[in-house]
Formats: C-alpha cells, structure tokens, sequence
C-alpha cells in the first residue's frame, strides 16, 4: 500500500543538504508551513536559496532560518515588509543575496519548471530596472522579456487536508505559491491540518493531485500563527 | 481647498463602472470599497487568489486562511472565487482586470509610473505591481498631487525606476483628476476651491485644460482647508 | 445588477463574423458545447477558423459545422479519428486547412494566451517534423522549440453550473480545454446543464472565476450527445 | 511460440512498480491495467484531465461526463483527482508521469519512436502522444515484433516520422523484452519457445544479450503457436 505520511516534519527535511534550493509556499500566513520551516531551521543545512514571496516576519519561520544564517539567497516578489527584520539586516550586511522578480512572474516561473517549459515571454518588467540585460523580443507589437523556469530541490507548503497518497485540498486563499510550488521541485513535502482517508477528498476538490506530493505530515499549526490568527495584526 | 484621501478615494469610487473587475493597491487605493454607491455590484480581485472580496473582516471573526495581498483579513461576498498564483496572475497580465488603482510615486506625462522603488529606500521589492501596471486594461493612479516636500509628483519624465512605462490611464489627486493620452495630459477636474492655474502650477509637464473642465463633485466632509493641506 | 445570462444560444453567436477564430470547448462529449454548435451552424459565418482537440464525428455539431463549408481552418492535435468524415473529406479535397498541434502545446497556447505571454519554450516536437521550422534552442542541456500563444475571437464551452456573474463549475472530466480556452478569446460564452443563484457554486468550486466568462446560458444538453450517453459508445 | 497480446500486456503489468504513475496509450497498452498483480496500488493517468482511473464503466453505469482519452466512459477509483488539459500535460510533460506505456510503428536502435504517422494514413492526428514520449521518464513501447507483412520494426533508424527522438527505454513485443541504453539493445528477455538468436534474426539493429537472459514469466494462455503468428 502506497503511504506518503510522515510522522514528524524532522522526516521532512532530513534530506536537505547545504546549498538545497528551496520553493518556499504561503502568502502570509495562508499556506505557510510554519512548522516543517521550524524543523528545518533545527536542521542545520547551511547556505539555502529560499524562494518565497516575501521574505517572512520576525525571527521565527523563514525570519528564523534568515536569522540563523542559513540563508545565502532570497528569490522573492517583496522582502521589503517593515516586518522583515531578520532579512533586512543581513541584507544591509551584504551577508545574504535578493534576486527580486515580480510576483506574477515568479508563479509563472515556479509553473513553467513543474509544466516542463523551459520559460515563456512575458510583457512585465520590460523597459524596467528588473527586465534589464533579459533578452527582449517584440511580440503582436508589445517588447517582451524571456524568463527561465525556476527549478528546486525541494518545496515545502501547507495544505488543508492531504490524505496518504499524497492529495491536497486548500481552503479559502491558500492555494496561491503552493499549487504551482508542488510541482516544481524534485521532493515536495506538504503538511496538513487533517490527514483524511483515501477518498476523503472529493475528485473534484483535489487541488494538488499526489502525484506532485512526496509526503504528506498532519500537524497542528504553528503557534505564532494560531496567535497571530486570534489576536489579528 | 484640496481633497483628504478619503475625498480621493471617494471620486474615484464614482468612476468604477458596475459589473468592472477591480484590484485596489495599499493605501489611498484600499479606501475606495468602501465608497462604491450602494447597488452598484463591483468584483474586488486580489492577488493572492481571490475574486470577489467583501470588506474586511469583524474583529473576532477573521478567517485565518483568507486574507487580502495587503495582508488583511477579509471576507468573500457570495459569487466570490479562490485560486491560485498563476491564475491570479493570468488574471492581471491577460488583461482580464478592468481597473488597477495604484499609488504612485510619480508620474510622466506620457504615463510612466514609479511606484515600487522609494528613494532612499533600502531593501526594493516589487511584489504585484508590476504585473498590475503592465497588465491591467485601465490604470489609475491615486496619489497626493505633491511630495510632502512640496514638489509635484507628476513630472515630464520620472526620476525614480519605473515600474511600467506609459501604462497610466488617469490620475486622481487630492487637487485635480487629469486623463493620460497620447496628446498628452487632459486636465478634467479641479478640487473644490482650486482653478486650473493652481493645477498647473503644481504640475510639471503642460496640462490641457479639456472644455467642461469642472470642479469635482465630492462631498464636503471629503475637503480640507490649505492650512491641512500644507502642513501635510 | 449585472446579469450575464442568455436565453438562447441564437444570442450567443449573434455577433461571430465570418473569418472569427473560435475556441471550441470539450474533449469528447465532456465540455462540448453541443447546442451553441448547431446555432452556429444555423447562424451562418463562414471561413472560420476552429481551434479544437479534434474534427468532431458524423454531421452534427462541429462536424456539421464543416460539412456545411463554414470551415476554413481547423487547428487541432487529433482529427485522425475514423467518426471524422466531414473533415476527412473536405481535408481531402484541400477546402479545409488543417494545423496540426501536439495535444500538450495546444493546451498551453491557449493557456499562455489567455495569460498575457507571448509564447513559451517546450521540448514538445523538437526534432520532430511538427518542430520542423520552428526557433529552437538549448535550454538546460534540452533542446526546445518556441510556440506562440494562441488567441481568439470567441470561445464557446459547456459546464456544469454557471450563475449570474459567469462562475462556472465543471463535473468529472469537462473541465480539459474549457478552463484554459474562457481565458484567451474576446468573447467567452458557456452553455450550462444548470443556472444556479450567485452563491449556489461555493467559493472553492469555482473552476472558471466569471471575470473569464461574458455570457452563460443554460440549455439541455444536445439531444445526439444524451443519446450517445445512455446507449453508450 | 509467441506471446499474443494480452501476454506483452501480461509482461509490461508485471514491470509496474507500487505507486507508479502511469498513462497507457491506445491498443495492446490499454489492456495493462487489466493484468496488475493483486494489492498493488497503480495511478492511471488520462491526457483528458484524470488520475486515479479505474475500470470501464459497466453498461448502463457510464457517466456521461466520465471518459477517458480514448473515448471510453472509464470509473474513478478512492483518491482519484480531476484536473484541466494545461494541468494534466503539465503532469506529462513536466515529468511527473512516471510510465507511459505506448504503441509503435517502428522503435530505433538509440530510441527513436515513430507512432504517429501510419505509412498511407491521409489525415494525420498526433493527440498527445508527443507530449507523452518527450516528458515522460520511462516510455515503454508494446507491439508486435514484426509487422504484418513480417518486417522488423526494431529498427537501425527509423522511416516513419518521429514522434519523438531517443525517448523510449523498454520495449516489450511478443517475442521479446529488450532495453534501449546508450550501449546499444540489450535482450534481456524472450517469448517461451524462443531463444536470442531467432529473436535476432527478426531484429535489424544488433542485440546484446545481457547475462541472465531469460525466458519471459507469462502464463501458458497467453502464450500462442507459431502457426497463429504467421498468420498474423
């Protein structure tokens, strides 16, 4: 019998090694996976590319990971949060690097890896400081810029509720980086809210087929966020 | 006399046609929902994968899994969707969105806007905007018509990075409400109080002054006093 | 308020000129929208171009379409089926054009269309005769062709639900070429089984958001396809 | 002797491990879902937008909304999910699909899969069997060795045109179970009753037999005389 659960999101990132390029999921909260990150944090690999849409608040989660120097680089749309202390910092010391892209860009890219393209024209960010030096083409009369898929070693995300052979279901906004994040790289570990039977998920309501998920882990959520979650910000 | 950002947010509420699909940047931009003429239906798109947003949530009642791109908790009205980045964005770059209102930073006379660099500012990050500026059918922009140095934001050619080139449509200021063309910037509106000379005065690139130019019609409670004004 | 439904399909080819490109919806019987087909076929436009998974069978539909001549073109991966005598004949006979994409990259033009790129790079068909011509290059050590998106005039589909707003729900296996194809063409009409209230189709079942549809009406399904379902094929 | 279809069918069921992802094109390759060992758990997925697929559907039980690439009504099996085309060749051609299992026209010596293109055919149709041998990791070809005229289809090169170039791995046809490396054909099996030097004699390219070259492990019913080859 085919069984992706893990008991401990130790499992889930016992695998990643030193320099691992990582496809970070959630936007804000929805979607994160405070605790694998937390896991991996404790980890201990070293010299990470996160890919995340911002670059996390705080010093837990990913501020945490940036915090304990365990990043090296950043592929994100907006690190810029007044939150973001821990990446601000290393940043302005030049001890971590920021590739930034535009938001609708990076899912396109993180998509096209998972699709098997090797990267599409698009008009955003052409004649701009972020499209400059990209090759550039007119197309039905509009300048484009090519962008490369974006391919990891490993994505990490959160789901609503995942069963054993790998199926996710998200609920409310947070689908956003993880449907196309699952895809993209080569071991994808998702942790749910509820682990479900096999058939506890609707067909129609398989937002991320298993076939894109190696292991599922059912976890309660993060304290900071549950916290967050009641008192609002 | 000029326009609180409420008053802003308020003319430019009235111009959102009914059935428009509609993504509202951070700051003067959030508050126009909240000035949609009652009945008149309006699809609020947020890029994080939600179509159909309502206002935002009760305290007490926040949904941890829905939140807007500005990171606020939100609510769906019924006929709301869900859905992921790439869609989201397909959404915005396909040119599916009716309205972007954005904030800026400044504008051109050709439509140049800078919105994602500040200067001065050290950590850059772009996020949606770009996508928005480039994709989106009708761009508005919502800003102060002035830095809070003084200087005018719309300019003949911007000075910071830009963020798309020519994609402004219009430009709504506490001061005046002026069209983008290709024959250049058409002054349409002045704010209560003002005349199209104290516009331009505070406009770098030349402003045509379209027949029927007229004052905007906001409500009182939406104007501010010079003195408000200049201490801002 | 607004209102997006049709009360017949007369209306929802009311405005295709002669010389449209139309996405044609369904895989099969699945998402076919059989009775906007045969109000095509009453309507009248010629020289069309039709962009579809196949040829469609017998005389009805869009075999019908082409066996009245209204077909100039049609873009497709399989019309090979034996049931397309329609095409066939008139292929055979050089009054219909015929371009054929692999099932993958038709998928994906549509999809890159109707998302604002302007083309993307696939390994689909290098090397191949359907390659053949094409830009290609090396991209991590694979060699791809470029293929552009594909845009249109009109497309037409069938769902399940649709409401008020154009919110579309699939079942089972409708969704194929109908999500991708009511984001890429100016003039976007579903025909429905049911036209549920705004909220009867829940938040996270909708497949096709309605800012991709302009038009839904709701129609029993075309009386060949409800007999081909219940005698089988 | 040789093995009659349902027995390369038989052969390539065997070689699917737990847990594979599999897409099983039109012909000999549809009968592979019929001959999976007991208890072990296969994803079939269908270019149409399915993954999970189960059985036909009995008469008179079709879902109308229900069918699978080749037109068939099919049934969905506990943890099936349902997806659009984009998604669903994303899985393919993204090379998340693990076996796909296709019919050949003609397989060269280095991989070439010709399935296309039927010598003859007047209008041509390729569906998505080039996505399926350019993204797919392990792409198995079932057909008859021979063709019905009694030519070799194992090829130095191919004739027909490519579906996609050096992209199969395992070929199984009734007389044989050879895989293509980049060392050349390695005969790893053959059809009871064979031996390598007959499977040989009906092979343009060279073979290697490998050691531990064996007689293929399929039951007697499906194993056919040589009399009912020729005739086919």
């Amino acid at each position: 019998m085919v069984d992706k659960t893990l008991k401990t999101c130790e499992e889930a990132v016992a695998g990643v090694f030193d320099g691992a390029t990582i496809l970070l999921g959630g936007f804000g909260d929805p979607g994160l996976p405070g605790q694998i990150l937390e896991a991996l944090r404790l980890q201990g690999a070293r010299d990470l590319t996160i890919v995340h849409n911002g670059a996390g608040g705080g010093t837990h989660a990913l501020g945490g990971l940036i915090h304990d120097g365990k990043v090296r680089k950043l592929i994100a749309s907006f690190p810029a949060n007044p939150g973001n202390q821990s990446f601000q910092e290393k940043y302005l010391k030049g001890e971590v690097e920021l590739e930034i892209v535009p938001q609708g860009t990076l899912a396109e890219r993180i998509r096209a890896a998972g699709a098997g393209l090797g990267g599409f024209f698009t008009p955003t960010g052409a004649g701009t400081e972020l499209g400059a030096g990209k090759e550039s083409r007119m197309i039905n009369g509009r300048e484009m810029i090519f962008e490369h898929a974006l391919h990891a070693d490993f994505a990490f995300v959160r789901a609503y509720r995942g069963d054993r052979l790998g199926n996710l279901n998200y609920r409310m906004a947070m689908r956003n980086f993880n449907v196309p994040m699952c895809t993209a790289a080569k071991f994808v570990v998702a942790e749910v809210d509820e682990l479900v039977p096999v058939g506890g998920i609707d067909p129609e309501d398989v937002h991320t087929p298993g076939i894109f998920v190696d292991h599922v882990v059912e976890v309660v959520r993060h304290p900071e966020y549950l916290k967050i979650t009641t008192e609002g910000r | 006399m000029s326009l609180t950002r409420e008053g802003i947010a308020y003319r430019v509420a009235q111009e959102l046609p009914e059935g428009s699909y509609v993504n509202l940047g951070i700051g003067i931009p959030t508050l126009v929902s909240g000035f949609i003429p009652p009945g008149r239906e309006i699809f609020f798109h947020s890029e994080n994968g939600i179509l159909g947003m309502g206002p935002l949530a009760e305290p007490g009642h926040e949904d941890a899994d829905l939140i807007n791109a500005g990171k606020q908790y939100v609510t769906l009205l019924p006929g709301a969707s869900l859905f992921d980045h790439p869609t989201s964005f397909s959404m915005i770059r396909g040119g599916h969105i009716d309205y972007a209102v954005l904030g800026a930073l400044e504008v051109s006379a050709s439509g140049d806007l800078a919105n994602w660099r500040t200067p001065g500012e050290k950590v850059p990050g772009v996020g949606g905007a770009m996508d928005l500026a480039f994709g989106v059918r009708n761009v508005i922009v919502t800003m102060t018509h002035l830095t809070n140095k003084g200087k005018p934001k719309i300019l003949n050619r911007c000075t910071l990075p830009l963020t798309a080139p020519r994609c402004v449509k219009y430009i709504f200021t506490d001061m005046a409400m002026i069209e983008v063309t290709s024959q250049g910037l058409l002054l349409r509106e002045f704010a209560p109080g003002l005349d199209p000379p104290i516009v331009q005065s505070h406009t770098e690139p030349p402003l045509h002054i379209v027949s029927g130019c007229r004052e905007m019609d906001v409500p009182a409670k939406f104007h501010r006093a010079p003195a408000a004004q200049a201490t801002r």
